[in-house]
C-alpha cells in the first residue's frame, strides 16, 4: 500500500494553489459531513468484523464515485505510521483515523479536494475542500458526495435528530464547516484574543493549525462551526460566511493599521522572513512557521513581489516531518530534519 | 507505551504542559521530546468534550443496541450506537439543548437531497453584506438584506425546542 | 573645517582593503608612538597658550612631512562632536583626543595609513597601519614617521627612561603596537578566556573592539603590548609576532574543529548572517555585528564565495552610528539608524 | 552635565552595568541610553590604570617644571611633564620595575635612527619559527631559530633593573 500513498505524499492539493476568493488572508475552506450506517455500532463499539465489513464496502463504493474515481486510496492499517502522519500534515485526516488504523481507510480524489474517510470516530465522513474562503462551494460539494453515496447504504438517521454520530456534538446536519486562517495583523496588533472570544461566544471554534494557545505557530488558525443540530445546512454556512467575514476584514484592518503605523519594521519582517526561507541551512519548524507567516504578510501587503499564494501555501504543508521523512526514505533526528527543511525551502525559492 | 505523538517508537518523556488553566499531558519518546517539532495540535477543549460527562447523573441504563452504559459514555463521551440516542434519549436532550441550542434536526433528509444553489447564493449574498456594511455601502447593503429575507424566508422552517 | 571631514568620513582607510597577511584573521595591524615636547608640560597640565602654540606647530610641520603632505588636516575644536565620533569609528583617534577638543588636531595621510594626533594624552602620537597581520610594516612606517619628524621638535627624552610620556605605562620607546583579531573559532569553542588570559599573562592588553567582557561584538579583539621600558622596537615587534601569530594558529585550528564537527551549522551561520545583511530593512549595530562576524567566518572558511574582505572590513566602519548621521546630514534616532544602517548595508551586497 | 557617550546632549540617566565584577557607570543622555548603541568601549582595565594611585605613599613632593604634586598623580594617574620623571623617581622606580619589568630604555634614540630591515627581518623569521612549530616542521624552525640568534644576539644591549 505505500506505492499509492507515495504518490499521495508528492502531491499539493488543489485547493493549496492560492486561487480561491480572499487568498491574502484564508487558506482554504473545509466542508465536513459525518455519517453513519444504521444497524451498526459505532466504530469505536463496532466488532472487528463488523468495521471490516464496514470498511471494504465502503471503501469500494467511494472508489466508484465520479468524484473520487482514479484518485487515492489508502488503507491505514497497511501503512507505516510516518505515512500516516503525512495524511496528518496534508490536513486530510484527523486524530480519529490515524490512532488505530486497522480496518480505517481513506480515499481521496486525484486533486485532493474531495477525501471520504471510513471507520474514524463515524463510519463515514465526507470532506469537501474549495481553496480561499469559499464556504458555499465547500458545502456545495459535500453535500454532492453525500448525495452521491445516497442508496449505497442505509443512514442512521432519526426524524427528531437527524444524522446521528457517535458524538453528539456532531449530531443532526453532522457538518463541521471550517477555514484556515492567517492573522498576523490581529496577532500583532494584540487583537487576537478579543476577536477569538467574540468567535467562541457565537460557537464557533478556534484552534492553532500548529501549537496551541499561546505557542499557535505561523499566525495561522483554523475556525469552525460547533453546533450542528437545528439549522439547516445553508443556514450554517451563511451564519460561518457572516462571521468569518468579519474576522477577514478585521484582520485586513488590523494589517492597513500596521502598515500605516510602521511600514519599515513589516518590510524588515517579511525581508528577513523570505531570507532565512531563501538562505538558511537549518530551519526548525517553528521558524519555518514564523517565516512563512511573515512572508505571507509582506506578500498579502504587497510589500514583496514574490512568493506566488501557491508556494507558500505548499510549503506549509511540505516542510513538516513526516512528508521530509518520507523523502528522505529513512527516519531523521531533529537535527537532519531541520537541514532537510531547509534544503527544501531553499529548493522553491531557487536561491543558489 | 508507545509515544502519543509519533506512535512508533516507545515513549520516555512525559509531556506536561501548562497553557494559563488547559494542562495537556502526553507521553512522547525521547526523539519527540527532544525535538518537540510537530507536536500534535490538542483537539481543542471544545465545549463539548466534557459535554456527556457532566449531564450524567446516577440513572443507570444499559443500550440494548451495542451494550453501552452510562459509565461508558463518561469514559468515552460518545455514543455507541444509532440506538443510544433513544436508550438515553431523557439524559441526552437537555445536554444537546445546552450545547446546540436546539434539540430537533432541521436540514437535509436521506433521500430528499437539497437544493444547493439557493445556499451557494445565500452564502454570497451574506457575505457581500458584510463587505458593503464594512465599506458603509448601505445602499447596496439594504438590497442585499431585502434578495437574503426573500431567499432565507420562506424555506426556513420553524425551530422546535429552544433551549 | 568640516569640509575636509566630510572627505574623510567618506575614505575607507587602505589598510581595510583585506590584501594584507593572514587576512582571513587579522583585520589590520597599528604601531603607534607616543612623544612628548621638551620644555613643555604634557597636555593636561599646560596652560591654553602653550597648547595653542604646539598645536599649530606641529600641526604645520606634520602637514609638510612627505608621508602625510596632501592627506587631511582636522581642527578638532572646530568640528561638530558627530564629526569626531567618526574619528573613533575609524579606529584614527581615541578618547584622549575627543573628549575636550581645544587645540587638538588630526592630521592623516590621504590613504589614512599614516595618523598623527597632536595634543591628546601626549604632544604627539604617530599612528602607522598596515592592512593584515604585518607588525615589521607598521613598526618601520611608524619610526619612518619619527624619523621625518626628528629635527622639527624636541622630543622629552631621558638616557635613563627613554622618551618620556602623560603616562608612565607608554615610556621609553613610547611604542604600543597592536592588531585587531576576528576570532569567531574561538569564541564558539570557548576556548577564548583560555587565549586571552594566556596574552594577558605574557603582559599583553586585549579588548572587544566594540563591547567588553561578555558583551564583545562580533568577536572582533584587539590586542597589543602594554610594556614599553626596557625593550627595544624590534623586540617587542618580534614579540608580538610570535605570540599573536599564536593566537592567529590557534584560531584556525579552533575554526577548522568547528568545521569538522558541525559544518551544516556553520553555513547556516553564514548564510544567515550574508541574508540579514543583504535583505533586512532595519538593522541594529549589535546585529551587524554578529552577521558580519558570520559572513567573515563563512568566508574565512570558503563556505561563501562572496563578499570581499574588503567589503566585510569596510562596512565593520561604516555602520556605525556617526558615520550614517554624517551621511544623512542630521541627528537620526535609534530606529532611523538601524533603517539608514540597512540601506547602507543592503547597497554594499548589491540586492534589491 | 554632557552625555559621556556623544557628549552632546545633557545627561539624564545614570547608567550602571555589572559584568562579573566589573562595573562600568556612566551618565548618558535620554536618546545615548535608550538606544544604547554604540556605547562606547571602556577603556581596558589596563593594569597601569591604577598603577600610579598603588605605589604613591605619604611622601609629599612637588614638582617644579610642572607644579604636579603627588596628590595630582594619584587623581590623574598621569604625571605632568618630563621632569616629573625626576622629582618623583625614588617613587616611581619601582612601579615601573613592577609594571615594566624593566626600569632603563633601550631601543631607539633622538636623532640615531634604528635600522628598521632588521627588524623587519626578525619579526618575518619569527612567524614563520611559529608556523613551522605548529606545522611540525621542526627542521625549517631550527634553522630559522639558528637565523635569529644570529640576527638578535649581537644586538640585543645588556637589560640592567630587572624587577
Amino acid at each position: 500500500m505505500s506505492g499509492p500513498l507515495d504518490g499521495l505524499a508528492g502531491r499539493d492539493a488543489a485547493w493549496l494553489d492560492g486561487a480561491g476568493p480572499e487568498a491574502d488572508v484564508v487558506l482554504a475552506t473545509r466542508a465536513r459531513l459525518a455519517r453513519n450506517l444504521a444497524g451498526f455500532p459505532f466504530p469505536h463499539r463496532a466488532p472487528e468484523a463488523a468495521l471490516a465489513t464496514i470498511g471494504i464496502d465502503l471503501a469500494r463504493r467511494l472508489r466508484a464515485l465520479p468524484a473520487l474515481a482514479g484518485g487515492f486510496h489508502v488503507d491505514l492499517g497497511a501503512c507505516e505510521p510516518r505515512s500516516r502522519q503525512v495524511l496528518r500534515e496534508k490536513m486530510l485526516a484527523g486524530d480519529d483515523l490515524l490512532a488505530a488504523p486497522e480496518h480505517r481507510f481513506a480515499v481521496a480524489s486525484d486533486d485532493l479536494s474531495a477525501v471520504a474517510l471510513v471507520n474514524g470516530e463515524d463510519h463515514l465522513r465526507l470532506c469537501a475542500w474549495a481553496p480561499g474562503f469559499d464556504p458555499a462551494a465547500a458545502v456545495g460539494a459535500a453535500l454532492r458526495l453525500d448525495d452521491d453515496m445516497a442508496g449505497g447504504y442505509e443512514p442512521a438517521f432519526s426524524q427528531e435528530q437527524g444524522y446521528l454520530t457517535a458524538s453528539p456534538g456532531n449530531v443532526g446536519t453532522g457538518l463541521r464547516l471550517s477555514a484556515v486562517l492567517h492573522l498576523p495583523g490581529l496577532v500583532m496588533a494584540d487583537e487576537i484574543d478579543k476577536v477569538l472570544n467574540a468567535l467562541r461566544q457565537l460557537e464557533f471554534g478556534v484552534r492553532g493549525l500548529a501549537g496551541e494557545g499561546r505557542t499557535v505557530r505561523g499566525a495561522m488558525f483554523r475556525i469552525g462551526n460547533l453546533t450542528t443540530l437545528g439549522r439547516d445546512e445553508q443556514e450554517i454556512a451563511a451564519d460561518f460566511a457572516l462571521h468569518v467575514g468579519k474576522v477577514i476584514l478585521h484582520e485586513r484592518a488590523a494589517r492597513e493599521v500596521l502598515l500605516a503605523r510602521d511600514r519599515r519594521g513589516l518590510e524588515d519582517l517579511a525581508c528577513r522572513g523570505c531570507a532565512a526561507l531563501a538562505h538558511a541551512r537549518l530551519m526548525t519548524t517553528q521558524e519555518t512557521w514564523d517565516c512563512l507567516s511573515h512572508a505571507r504578510l509582506g506578500r498579502g501587503l504587497d510589500l514583496l513581489p514574490t512568493p506566488d499564494w501557491a508556494v507558500l501555501n505548499r510549503l506549509l504543508v511540505r516542510h513538516q516531518g513526516a512528508h521530509l521523512e518520507l523523502a528522505a526514505g529513512r527516519r531523521l533526528d531533529g537535527r537532519e530534519r531541520s537541514a532537510a527543511r531547509s534544503d527544501l525551502l531553499r529548493a522553491y525559492f531557487a536561491s543558489p | 507505551m508507545k509515544c502519543h505523538r509519533c506512535g512508533l517508537r516507545e515513549a520516555s518523556v512525559h509531556w506536561l504542559e501548562m497553557n494559563g488553566e488547559q494542562r495537556r499531558s502526553m507521553w512522547l519518546c525521547a526523539d519527540c521530546a527532544a525535538t518537540r517539532e510537530q507536536t500534535p495540535a490538542t483537539p481543542a477543549a471544545e465545549p463539548l468534550v466534557s459535554f456527556l460527562g457532566q449531564g450524567l447523573g446516577g440513572a443507570k441504563a444499559e443500550c440494548p443496541g451495542c451494550g453501552t452504559t452510562l459509565e461508558d459514555l463518561r469514559r468515552d463521551n460518545r455514543l455507541g450506537c444509532a440506538q443510544c440516542y433513544t436508550t438515553f434519549r431523557s439524559t441526552l436532550l437537555p445536554l444537546l439543548a445546552r450545547f446546540h441550542r436546539h434539540i430537533s434536526h432541521v436540514g437535509k433528509v436521506p433521500g430528499g437531497g437539497q437544493p444547493t444553489t439557493r445556499l451557494a447564493e445565500i452564502t454570497r449574498l451574506r457575505l457581500g453584506l458584510t463587505k458593503a456594511v464594512a465599506a458603509e455601502d448601505f445602499e447596496r447593503a439594504a438590497s442585499l438584506r431585502d434578495r437574503l429575507r426573500e431567499l432565507e424566508g420562506p424555506a426556513r422552517p420553524g425551530e422546535g425546542g429552544q433551549a
